[in-house]
């Protein structure tokens, strides 16, 4: 019986170019000299340092810990030496960078001490904790890390666990050909899954143009035996592999921009999160390698199964660039991420390199006006209507922007892609996004300013009505005092003195000051000189690092005392 | 620096107006065989004063010349005001409401894709406020040589009542009104015994019709074409004989019948050529309808109990001033936020 | 003559009393319009307008005393908002009061900083922490970036350092209209 | 009841206050930047404007026509409107006082509008009766409040057009009045069909 499958509005069909880049399987790509290994990977939190320079690490061993609630751990992904923990470029169009572990490989490419867990008999919770530290995020492009994502809804169950095997992009084959080499290990980290969220039906959605992929992991559903799994060859219509796009396609749910898809039942991953699920636990491997697709500019598109870390023009070399080549992109063509250099690291998120060329991505034609023609609404898979939040992020009247709901873009592209004029519209929603962003943290600090202000002012008006308070008190003691004596006499200096003593900041003379200060400035320094760090025993290495780090900043502060250097 | 996405599809401003001005080329024809070439020096006298007029703009405002004279947007203004405006007017009135619809209703806006109104229509109806008789005098189809209308549209005295009349959409109403009175010599004649003469042709009077099937032809394909959808054209007949219908239906001593509504005056033209101009409509589905409909009913009443011959131009121009409230009102709802 | 003027006074008379009435039972109190500005004004509390902090600068435009161009921090984008609000035509920021820079944080250098805590009374949101004759430091969260403690520090050991972007802050740029001229 | 019907249907349409007898001018231009205050001021109009005409229409019957003194007619008129305006003012004030921020000075000259004190003149010198009166007030109110809004929509769109800069602002909301007025000619004769 054929399910039945629903549809999205708007979609494009843009030329898939993924042929190429499937006619060989998955290779290895060789070590290169150096790995760098961004420590912010995943969405939320930027994982501590576990590491020094000159550390010993083994290939699996952690060298980032997680940090805040959303943060997943980072591994080394081959074992050798750690050269430096520095800020390196990262594969993100700013350009900025980020602390990144840089690893010189030893070239035994050794595995550390791996724990595996039998996720049937363990708690749910130790599970999640033992995925983050396994560092397994969304292979799909979002890397958000996947322990958040499997807990179960409010019932405790879900309905529908969505695998995403859609890859609609052009030109990525990476699922493609891991659904073909790996279905039944990717299998069973689905069945994991299903067994963590308690889910009553799993689907698969593979757009219909992978007949080969569709047919292996049915094979490999057949083969193990399990019920309730079903693999479903979907319309291919870019944006299909968006994760709303595919739940709407397979169930005729849609999950609305700011909901959690469990409310409704669904939880959605992609079939690379399976398969690493599967070694995280099974094997009992962390996230360090991932399959990524070179294709574009190069004489031979092929899947690579890649160390994260791996600069990317290693990985390229190995498909040989055009000389013509000017740009590497993370992604696909529609949503990929332009990149700064082309010796960024390959990154959980990178499923493709595409190299671009002049010849192959030509820039567009000049910008034109809009017409208001509402090709883009109609390609909008979200139902928007792109060409009012043009109008108003154009002319940065935001608020109207957002009236037309400018947060429920996922960027997809298809606006750009169909626009007669040529108009940059996903740069645009893009840019008011950012500035939204930016305007609210603005809002906020304003806010929180304004109240710290308010409370000093509050605050010192308390204080000096204190101070008053005090005075007075003490002046009618002094003067009870004084009048209990009964005598006359020195009477007007004894009064004086709390007053004095109680400001000593206060500058008699230009040359005690002076000296005061000078006096302070040395025994500060010699304070700092003294100061030895205790109860350094029985550490964890985390706590260690930290420590190690300080003492460096310490020491490099210490060296130099001039104060502009 | 470019962005995601990298791949585009193949398609342009200049192209979709090039498929505009082709889906004009029957009605154009059928106008050329039944009403005479006049309408061609027209259409190249407003295409003229168009492509100056924006060059102007474009010179002034120091924008790309070459890029938005060549986006074709002006030469369908330019040939818009020619086939709506009468064949024999003379050159100034023409050339005057091209410029003003291109300077004014057009580049004072910001140009293309900025204008709240159409060009074209704003410019018909400035014309016909400011020039009532000689935005009236059409001649009938087969009645005028090319040289007399040459001489008409470039000559200097016109005496022009003595050859022609109103168009059968006027003809009728002032026919049908004399008719309301007792002292005429139609009075009591009903619609049909009215429209009996040669001049009203088989639909919507003789060769106008012809032009008005051109017209609707050149629209199926732009629909073939997805170039326009159905929404505007469906609604605006369907409003259009809907409303006509109704009185008809009711007096039909009094009205024309709604067929003779479709297929008389601009309202082809109207329907798939200048209340589809995106720029000025509306843009959601439910404003389409809402905008095409609306136009629809206007355009009957205008006919039917206005002082203006014909009644698109205004009911285009009333309804665009809708657009951006119905726009508004009308917006789909958006992924995650339906009710079903 | 006579009945004219009856009848207007009379006719004023009815009105009168009826707005009396109404004055009486649509009373409202307060004035919004110094929230609304103050709600503008970027809370950096620098003073560099003249007035000790921002609701006093809200107050004085509210009230006429000030004009709406005297906030460097708020920057062009802070006038023309201000501008918008009361109706006022733009005008760009007065010299006098300073020069709109890239925002920034006060950073003390630790190893020269003597404790005197003269910075610490002048930041008007306590955003520095330390104690005398301990070591200060600028809590970079809290600080507004109004550069009054600067001037107070006996020994020069506090340095404004403009705010580095860092993924979470930045900031994708207007696309650039790329309308050339095609030859 | 059908003359009626043709006094609103001409107030509203055929004889729109502002776009065809160009009365009121100054809040047609002044409230029309925000759609908000165009309909908040709509409704404050059209509440001023229908009260006005009832009222004016009653001191005009029953006090100056009897008392002889018909001359004072647009003084009465302008005291009239006014504390209309001031009661009216009052209440905004009191129940949404962000519309009154946003109506700002436009709401006290609403006195001043001229489209308030000439519909009540214009009843007089049309010797419209009571109903007449109020529906033709009404009538004038929603045109004006239709005419206003459907600005304010239009204006709110072009803030984001990419205006020549010495049209931007009022002058290009000039020219689009003018359009509009244009638009409205297309109502021309409605009223004489009969």
């Amino acid at each position: 019986m054929l399910r039945k499958l629903f549809k999205f509005h708007g979609g494009v069909k843009p030329q898939t170019n993924k042929t190429e880049s499937t006619t060989q399987p998955i290779a290895q790509v060789p070590l290169p000299d150096r790995l760098v290994i961004p420590l912010h990977q995943a969405v939320g939190g930027h994982p501590r340092p576990l590491v020094a320079p000159g550390d010993k690490v083994f290939k699996g061993q952690r060298i980032g810990g997680a940090d805040g609630s959303l943060s997943s751990a980072v591994h080394a992904s081959t074992s050798g030496i750690v050269h430096d923990v520095v800020p390196a470029l990262m594969p993100h169009t700013s350009g900025l960078t980020t602390l990144s572990v840089i690893i010189e490989p030893d070239g035994e490419d050794r595995w550390g001490e791996l724990d595996k867990v039998n996720y049937r008999r363990t708690p749910p919770d130790e599970l999640r904790d033992f995925l983050r530290d396994a560092g397994v995020v969304g292979l799909g492009g979002a890397v958000f890390p996947s322990y958040a994502k499997l807990k179960p809804g409010k019932e405790g169950r879900l309905k529908t666990l969505v695998i995403n095997g859609a890859e609609c992009e052009p030109f990525i084959t990476c699922d493609d050909l891991l659904m073909r080499e790996r279905a039944a290990d990717m299998l069973k980290g689905i069945v994991a899954m299903r067994h963590m969220l308690q889910a009553e039906e799993v689907l698969i959605g593979i757009e219909d143009n992978k007949p080969e992929a569709v047919a292996a992991v049915q094979a490999a559903i057949a083969a193990s035996g399990q019920s309730g799994i079903e693999a479903v060859a979907i319309p291919t219509r870019y944006p299909a592999g968006g994760a709303k796009q595919l739940i709407r396609v397979l169930t005729g749910i849609e999950v609305p921009h700011g909901r959690r898809s469990t409310d409704f039942g669904v939880q959605c991953f992609n079939v690379g999160t399976a398969y690493s699920i599967y070694e995280a636990l099974e094997l009992g491997r962390p996230l360090i390698s991932r399959v990524v697709t070179v294709a574009g500019n190069v004489d031979r598109p092929r899947n690579y199964e890649v160390l994260i870390g791996t600069p990317m023009d290693h990985v390229v070399r190995q498909s040989g660039a055009r000389p013509d080549s000017d740009r590497y992109i993370m992604g696909g063509p529609m949503m990929g991420v332009r990149l700064p250099a082309f010796g960024v690291p390959v990154v959980k998120a990178t499923n493709c390199i595409l190299v671009g060329s002049p010849a192959l991505f030509p820039p567009p034609p000049p910008e034109m006006p809009c017409i208001r023609c509402g090709e883009c609404a109609k390609a909008c898979p979200a139902d928007l209507a792109p060409f009012e939040m043009y109008w108003f992020s154009r002319s940065k009247n935001f608020g109207k922007a957002q009236e037309y709901h400018l947060f429920d873009c996922i960027e997809c592209g298809c606006c750009s892609f169909v626009c007669p004029s040529h108009i940059p519209l996903v740069d645009y929603f893009r840019f008011s996004k950012s500035e939204i962003w930016a305007r609210e943290r603005d809002k906020e600090a304003s806010d929180a300013a304004r109240d710290r202000f308010e409370f000093k002012n509050f605050r010192q008006e308390r204080e000096k009505q204190e101070k008053a308070e005090k005075l007075a008190a003490k002046a009618a003691a002094t003067r009870e005092k004084v009048a209990a004596e009964g005598q006359a006499g020195t009477t007007s200096a004894a009064a004086e003195t709390p007053d004095v003593a109680a400001k000593p900041a206060a500058p008699s003379a230009e040359d005690t000051k002076r000296a005061l200060i000078a006096a302070a400035m040395e025994k500060a320094r010699q304070q700092k000189a003294q100061v030895a760090p205790k109860n350094t025993e029985q550490l964890s290495t985390e706590t260690q690092a930290d420590i190690a780090a300080i003492e460096a900043r310490r020491a490099a502060a210490a060296t130099p005392p001039t104060p502009d250097a | 620096m470019i962005n995601s996405p990298f791949v585009r599809k193949p398609a342009s401003v200049q192209q979709v107006m090039l498929q505009v001005l082709l889906a004009l080329v029957p009605g154009i024809a059928a106008y050329v065989w039944f009403f005479g070439a006049g309408i061609l020096v027209q259409i190249a006298l407003a295409s003229a004063a168009a492509l100056a007029g924006e060059a102007a703009m474009l010179a002034i405002r120091g924008k790309p010349k070459a890029l938005f004279l060549g986006d074709l947007s002006a030469i369908v203004t330019a040939w818009l005001i020619a086939l709506t405006f009468p064949p024999i007017v003379p050159w100034w009135l023409t050339v005057t409401a091209t410029l003003l619809a291109i300077v004014v209703v057009k580049q004072l806006y910001g140009g293309l894709g900025q204008n709240p109104f159409n060009p074209a229509m704003a410019a018909f109806c400035l014309m016909i406020v400011a020039y009532p008789a000689l935005m009236s005098q059409w001649p009938a189809a087969g009645q005028l040589d090319f040289s007399s209308q040459l001489q008409l549209i470039f000559g200097g005295a016109r005496q022009v009542d003595a050859i022609t009349g109103a168009t059968p959409l006027d003809a009728l109403r002032t026919a049908l009104r004399a008719a309301t009175n007792p002292d005429s010599q139609l009075h009591g004649l009903r619609a049909s015994q009215l429209m009996d003469g040669p001049a009203y042709g088989m639909l919507g009077g003789k060769g106008g019709e012809w032009v008005a099937l051109g017209f609707l032809l050149g629209g199926l394909w732009l629909l073939q074409r997805r170039i326009i959808t159905w929404h505007i054209p469906g609604a605006f007949c369907l409003a259009l004989a809907a409303s006509a219908g109704l009185l008809w239906a009711i007096r039909p001593e009094g009205f024309a019948s709604p067929v003779f509504h479709l297929a008389s005056g601009g309202a082809m033209l109207g329907a798939f050529f200048i209340l589809t101009d995106p720029v000025s409509g509306a843009t959601t589905l439910r404003g389409k309808l809402l905008f095409a409909a609306g136009a629809g009913v206007l355009t009957f009443v205008i006919r039917a109990f206005g002082a203006y011959p014909d009644g698109v131009a205004f009911a285009t121009l009333l309804m665009n001033l809708c657009v951006p409230l119905i726009d508004m009102n009308t917006q789909a709802p958006v992924f995650g936020h339906k009710k079903d | 003559m006579l009945t004219a003027l009856l009848v207007m006074t009379a006719v004023a008379l009815v009105l009168g009393a009826l707005l009396g009435y109404a004055s009486l039972k649509f009373k409202v109190e307060g004035d919004p319009l110094v929230e609304k500005i103050d709600a503008i004004l970027p809370q950096t509390q620098c003073g560099q307008c003249g007035f000790p902090g921002c609701r006093p600068y809200a107050t004085a435009i509210a009230s006429g005393e000030a004009d709406i161009n005297q906030c460097p921090p708020g920057g062009e984008e802070g006038i023309r908002k201000l501008a918008d609000l009361l109706g006022r035509e733009f005008k760009s920021l007065s010299e006098e009061h300073g020069v709109e820079k890239p925002k920034s944080v006060a950073v003390i250098d630790e190893n020269t900083c003597i404790g005197c805590t003269l910075c610490i009374q002048a930041c008007p949101v306590d955003a520095i922490v330390g104690a005398a004759k301990q070591l200060h430091t600028v809590v970079a969260g809290e600080c507004t970036g109004c550069e009054l403690c600067v001037a107070p520090c006996p020994v020069d050991c506090i340095a404004m350092e403009p705010i580095v972007d860092t993924l979470d802050t930045w900031k994708w740029r207007y696309p650039v209209i790329q309308i050339k001229q095609a030859a | 009841m059908s003359s009626y019907l043709f006094v609103i249907l001409g107030a509203v349409l055929v004889n729109n206050v502002v776009l065809v007898r160009i009365l009121g001018l100054c809040p047609f231009m002044g409230v029309s930047k925000k759609l908000d205050a165009a309909m908040g001021m709509g409704a404050a109009t059209t509440f001023v404007l229908t009260l006005g005409c009832g009222t004016s229409y009653l001191i005009d019957h029953y006090v100056l026509i009897p008392a002889g003194v018909e001359y004072l007619r647009t003084l009465a008129f302008i005291v009239i409107i006014a504390a209309i305006v001031q009661v009216t003012e009052l209440v905004i004030q009191k129940t949404s006082p962000v519309m009154y921020q946003v109506l700002g000075i436009y709401l006290p000259l609403i006195t001043t509008n001229c489209a308030v004190l000439g519909v009540p003149l214009l009843n007089v010198s049309l010797r419209h009766d009571l109903v007449e009166s109020l529906l033709f007030g009404f009538g004038s109110s929603v045109g004006f409040s239709l005419a206003l809004v459907l600005f304010a929509g239009i204006r709110e769109r072009l803030d984001g057009a990419d205006v020549p800069a010495p049209f931007k602002g009022t002058a290009i909301a000039m020219i689009t009045g003018g359009l509009m007025s244009l638009a409205f000619m297309g109502f021309a004769g409605l009223d004489k069909y009969r």
